[in-house]
């Protein structure tokens, strides 16, 4: 029983990065309606700039090292944009699939380009912290991670739901058309979208790298997997559902990893994901059937 | 030909089309009207069986075709065109009235042996036909996309003449249309009933409604309201008040 | 020139792969599955001819089936779902499949060693081709031909109605259904003949690698099967050849001389290709 | 066929009698991009220091007693299989006389099944080609075919060394567990293959292991296993990005084995720059350290060229000298026209060496064509590996 909870507790706990990758990929969904694949990528990308403060001055404190991502995940954002949205007919959405797959290999193959392909270490906050409870521990470092996850969440959806960008944004993902007669300009919300999923990717990498310890370009096929996985169970374009998604999935994927083995343990976060297609395809807070 | 027994749908809470009976008649134009929102487009899409229904039944030549998936119930006859025209942009002309062809008789004349007999060779006139009828003839090769507006409308049309319906289930055809176009449409349609097709017309332009029409009924809110010859329907103030708006003489 | 016939093997090979994807993409569906009916046929027909000593013909033909079996047992469900969800369902499949393969053993001794796949290890020493006097450049033509046979099947479909339905699918699934398209028989029909295609595209990777494991069918195999018709176009089966050409023959192994920069450009040209050409590199104006 | 690559290499003959100069070519091949990019990197770089030093003493003495160039190129095959097929396909197509490489197991075994698997077999049409491989670790696999070739440390025996020492050292360590990357088909065989096997032959219990993929990122189950158990020894089957990764959440949980053993390639750069701190103490068998006089020199060559001198890169450094051994020996005609017969040649060369000259000793070649390279114990310390036992 301990075992268990102390699986879910970590997975759950780990599973606030899904989250924030997950919210990536819905956000950007949500408004163009398109998957950006190239996103996960970009998160582990924007860390690796962050290492980038480490270089110029060696001894910079993690949480400069954090915001350095977060700023270098907003410019990607940005770069991702426009390589392979801005300037690609809304007609040909398998062209923009085919271009952010360019795209994730290219960001790939900067990174190993500019580290040999060696891992990297990477700083973490209260790494050295263990909540204890008899046999129950917790891990400070993710405990904080968790807490920056929910927080960076917080602040996402105060922007969506209390700023007239927000308003904007969600405007232009349920009518874009009617949104641009409104004068909105939808490719102005689009970018401002891509910043602002950067922005979060960056800070969604910079967590990754802090609770792993260390980054990899290994890192970003699998993740970016495990992303979409979670957008889907979440359901496409719900931010809560993405939340409650990653959540979900990195404690269910550690309970199985406990009981039937690491090499099992992904065939079973895929069978979840068919369960929920096949019984709730919205996603977990999908309403009960909507028009058309 | 087509009954229509408390037919109803419901999205969440929205009842859009609420316990409609509805009696249409072999070889008549009838006309389906009623203010937007009020349940017309979502009854041809129940009729057709995009939508599942949530009560009521659906005769078709005494027929149930409640459980019937789309293709089935086009090849037992009820063919229809879109109110936002949804043609096949990237296919050309000739080949969006060839895919069309899903009647059991060209379905039996595609099987093996009846390729042989010349069955090909008669598919081709019939889009040829078809070509002829709406006026496209020579566009035959040119994508569907590329069409002009009213072309597309055209070519709608004998889409879904190309599945030999018995049925035609028109949603909004006249809609964009100039007088002179929506003149030659009413001789369209008048000419298909002349062929035995019963067609089934929502329209909102009264001028093709009240010319055709040998029979209206008048939704509002998915409910029948009234039902009438065109006349006894002008001259109903129940709809006058519901459609037309309190202010309409 | 081994080395050229090498290449266009794995052309070959790449570009049924390719076709694979392409008639499932003409009816509107991103199948990220198609990596694992390539490693179906590649296991299926492997262990027919390593272990059950089968020649390479019936082999490749009973890869086929099974990939097409595969394929037509995930139409159905997949069919239930459309646009990002199918991508991900089919993602989630294929890597279902791997990890299967991954998690698979099934060895019997043959002389002194051991054959048959190994889980995590692979499948080793598929050796057919080389052990029954097949030159690199009979390979070549044993590959070919199929490739052939296949892009004539396909082309002949985009010829006749039943292409013309598989595109009026692709463009609006509603309207296609409404002029008595029986939708369910047309994606699934595609899928299956997809998953034939792989299946032989795998049986024939098998037997020109001869060694085969789990990690050959990830993701990225999966992404550039469907890479190679978008990359090229849908307008006809040439497309996916010329893209494949283009992916394999010139940012693969034309640019190998550039070493270091040659990953860096891979991306990037993908990038620029769609930016410049999104209707696919081999498009005819048109529509 | 035959006879095109005969006219092939004739044209190419009548285009190089002009330069005047002899050459023969050494080709070089491995993964430059991807995670293990730094492998072809250091290759590359220990193969021309290696051809530099070659050529600056005069070169290659062919049959006819005339000096012929080495010239070395490097392929990248990205670590995939069929990348790595048509690397070797292109450069059997060269007039190289033979390549050094690949780098990842998984490109080594089917580019082995591609060889000639019995020389001289004419039902066999496989390529005939000689491939010494410098990296690709995985345990047997030049048994595949005759014309493959391997000078990489022999896991089985230093494995067995390295637990008879921690036997002997310490008496009173009884139990092992393992941590084994479970995805990759080398560090998988390492650990069920090799490091359990022989840690049971020493008088080892092996309690059992905790397994993990590649590019996982949560350790806490495996090592919550791992604190479970309480061994005494924990070995590490896993390359250094996950390994990093399962040791930081051992530091973490607190589990402080009282010797921590690793996998042989990760005895390398790539662990130090990964977390150094969480390997302190890391014991690892590795065929190369800078020990002595020439393997610094050959550290210091390499190092010119840009490349870090490790197990791998310094096999290919070995290789490049045994090649020019072996070139002379058999009295290659460095003749463009009579390639193939040189391949053979070295091939038959290569075959019959029984020992061969290493930087840390001379290595015993076996039967099935690979090596028994002299080892040592290092452990990381610091910044750094340093040797803690030669076990010779």
């Amino acid at each position: 029983m301990l075992d268990f909870l102390q699986a879910v507790s970590d997975g759950v706990l780990f599973g606030a990065t899904y989250a924030l990758i997950g919210i990536g990929f819905t956000l950007v969904f949500g408004v163009m309606h398109k998957i950006n694949m190239a996103y996960a990528a970009a998160s582990i990308g924007a860390a690796y700039s962050g290492l980038l403060l480490l270089e110029v001055m060696a001894g910079a404190p993690p949480a400069a090292v954090f915001a350095c991502a977060f700023l270098a995940g907003g410019l990607l954002g940005w770069v991702v944009y426009l390589a392979c949205f801005h300037f690609i007919p809304l007609s040909h959405p398998l062209a923009t699939l085919m271009s952010t797959v360019g795209m994730l290999l290219l960001i790939d193959e900067v990174v190993v380009h500019a580290t040999d392909g060696m891992p990297q270490n990477y700083p973490a906050m209260f790494d050295d912290v263990m909540l204890h409870a008899g046999e129950f521990t917790l891990r400070g470092d993710l405990l904080l991670v968790f807490g920056v996850c929910v927080a960076a969440m917080a602040c996402l959806l105060a922007l969506l739901y209390r700023t007239r960008l927000g308003l904007a944004t969600r405007a232009v993902s349920q009518q874009p058309i009617a949104a641009q007669l409104c004068g909105i300009q939808v490719a102005q919300v689009n970018a401002i979208t891509f910043v602002i999923t950067g922005l979060l990717g960056g800070l969604a990498g910079a967590m990754i790298g802090a609770s792993v310890g260390t980054l990899s370009p290994l890192l970003s096929g699998p993740l970016t997997v495990k992303g979409l996985v979670v957008t889907v169970i979440g359901g496409l374009g719900s931010i809560p559902g993405a939340i409650v998604a990653g959540l979900l999935v990195g404690g269910f994927e550690n309970v199985f990893q406990l009981y039937r083995g690491v090499t099992e343990r992904d065939l079973y976060v895929m069978l979840l994901l068919f369960a929920f297609l096949v019984f709730r395809p919205g996603g977990i807070f999908a309403p009960r059937g909507g028009r058309d | 030909m087509l009954e229509l027994k408390g037919v109803t749908r419901h999205f969440g809470g929205v009842r859009a089309v609420d316990g409609l009976d509805l009696l249409v008649p072999e070889g008549c134009i009838f006309g389906l009207i009623g203010p937007n929102g009020s349940g017309k487009s979502t009854t041809v899409n129940l009729i057709t069986g995009l939508f599942p229904l949530t009560a009521g039944t659906i005769l078709f030549r005494g027929e149930r075709l409640d459980d019937l998936p789309t293709h089935r119930r086009l090849q037992k006859g009820i063919a229809r065109t879109f109110q936002n025209i949804r043609l096949f942009g990237r296919l050309t002309v000739w080949q969006n009235l060839w895919v069309a062809q899903n009647s059991p008789e060209d379905r039996a004349r595609r099987s093996f042996f009846a390729r042989w007999l010349g069955g090909r060779r008669r598919a081709r006139d019939e889009i040829a036909h078809l070509l002829e009828f709406s006026g496209l003839a020579h566009k035959a090769d040119e994508f569907a996309a590329n069409l002009s507006f009213g072309e597309q409308r055209r070519l709608e049309l004998a889409r879904a003449l190309a599945a030999r319906p018995r049925l035609l289930l028109l949603d909004e055809p006249a809609a964009g249309m100039n007088s002179e176009e929506i003149g030659q449409l009413r001789e369209r349609i008048l000419a298909l009933r002349a062929r035995g097709i019963t067609i089934l017309l929502i329209e909102h332009v009264m001028e093709l409604v009240m010319g055709v029409t040998d029979r209206i009924a008048v939704l509002n809110f998915g409910q029948k309201i009234a039902e009438g010859s065109p006349a006894e329907i002008q001259a109903d103030p129940v709809v006058r008040k519901a459609y037309l708006g309190g202010g309409a003489t | 020139m081994d080395f050229y016939f090498g290449l266009i093997q794995l052309i070959g090979v790449h570009t049924l792969l390719g076709l694979s994807a392409y008639i499932v993409l003409l009816t509107g569906q991103v199948s990220l599955a198609q990596a694992a009916f390539y490693a179906i046929g590649a296991y299926v027909s492997g262990m027919l001819t390593v272990l059950a000593e089968w020649h390479i013909v019936p082999a490749l033909a009973v890869g086929g089936l099974a990939g097409a079996a595969a394929a037509c047992a995930v139409g159905f469900p997949a069919l239930r779902v459309k646009g990002l969800m199918l991508v991900i369902a089919t993602l989630a499949f294929g890597e279902g499949v791997r990890i299967f393969f991954f998690n698979f053993d099934y060895q019997i001794a043959k002389g002194d060693i051991k054959v048959g796949p190994l889980g995590g290890e692979g499948f080793r020493q598929i050796r057919f081709f080389p052990e029954n006097g097949w030159t690199t450049f009979d390979v070549m033509l044993f590959i070919w031909l199929f490739v052939v046979l296949v892009m004539a099947l396909l082309w002949w479909f985009d010829r006749s109605r039943y292409g013309a339905v598989l595109r009026a699918v692709g463009e609006d699934e509603v309207a296609a259904q409404s002029v008595g398209v029986n939708l369910t028989a047309v994606k699934v029909s595609a899928m299956t003949v997809g998953g034939a295609i792989a299946g032989i595209a795998g049986c024939l990777y098998a037997h020109y690698t001869t060694h085969i494991e789990h990690a050959s069918f990830n993701v990225l195999v999966a992404t550039f099967a469907i890479a190679y018709p978008i990359v090229g176009g849908l307008q006809s089966v040439f497309g996916t050849l010329a893209a494949v050409v283009f992916v394999q023959g010139f940012l693969v192994e034309g640019l190998r001389e550039l070493g270091d920069w040659r990953n860096l450009l891979f991306g990037a040209l993908i990038v620029l290709a769609m930016n410049l050409r999104p209707q696919g590199l081999f498009w005819r104006r048109g529509a | 066929m035959k006879k095109l690559a005969l006219a092939v290499a004739l044209a190419l003959a009548a285009g190089g009698t002009l330069a005047q100069e002899k050459t023969v070519r050494i080709s070089g091949f491995g993964a430059k991009t991807g995670p293990v990019r730094s492998f072809g990197i250091n290759s590359e770089a220990a193969m021309l220091a290696a051809a530099d030093l070659i050529n600056k003493g005069g070169g290659v003495r062919l049959a006819d007693g005339s000096k012929a160039r080495i010239v070395v190129d490097f392929y990248d095959d990205a670590c995939n299989a069929e990348q790595g097929i048509s690397v070797i396909r292109r450069i059997a197509g060269t007039d190289a006389l033979v390549a050094i490489g690949p780098t990842c197991s998984n490109v080594a075994e089917p580019l082995f099944g591609i060889l000639q698997k019995k020389v001289d077999d004419p039902g066999d049409t496989g390529l005939q080609f000689p491939v010494f491989t410098d990296v690709a670790i995985k345990i047997g696999l030049a048994r595949i075919s005759e014309w493959a070739f391997r000078n990489v440390p022999n896991e089985m025996t230093m494995y067995s060394s390295l637990f008879y020492w921690l036997r002997q050292k310490y008496p009173d360590l009884k139990t092992v567990w393992g941590g084994v990357e479970e995805d990759f088909a080398h560090s998988r065989t390492t650990w069920h293959v090799v490091m359990k096997d022989r840690a049971t032959a020493n008088n080892f219990q092996v309690l059992g292991e905790s397994k993990w993929l590649l590019a996982d990122t949560n350790f806490a189950t495996q090592v919550r296993e791992m604190k479970k158990a309480n061994a005494d020894i924990i070995a590490i089957s896993a390359h250094p990005f996950s390994m990093c990764g399962a040791l930081k959440e051992m530091q973490r949980q607190g589990v402080k084995p009282k010797v921590l053993v690793g996998l042989t390639s990760s005895s390398s750069l790539e662990t130090l720059q990964g977390c150094a701190k969480q390997a302190q103490g890391m014991i690892i068998p590795t065929s190369f350290a800078p020990v002595n006089k020439e393997a610094k020199f050959a550290a210091e060559q390499t190092a010119k060229f840009k490349g870090t001198a490790d197990l791998h890169s310094m096999a290919a450094w070995e290789n490049m000298f045994i090649l020019k051994q072996v070139m002379e020996s058999e009295r290659i005609s460095g003749d463009k026209s009579q390639i193939q017969a040189d391949r053979r040649k070295i091939r038959d060369g290569l075959a019959k060496l029984k020992v061969t000259k290493g930087l840390l000793g001379d290595t015993k070649r076996t039967d099935d064509r690979e090596a028994d390279k002299p080892y040592l114990f290092v452990q990381a310390r610091g910044n750094e590996w340093v040797v803690l036992h030669n076990p010779l």
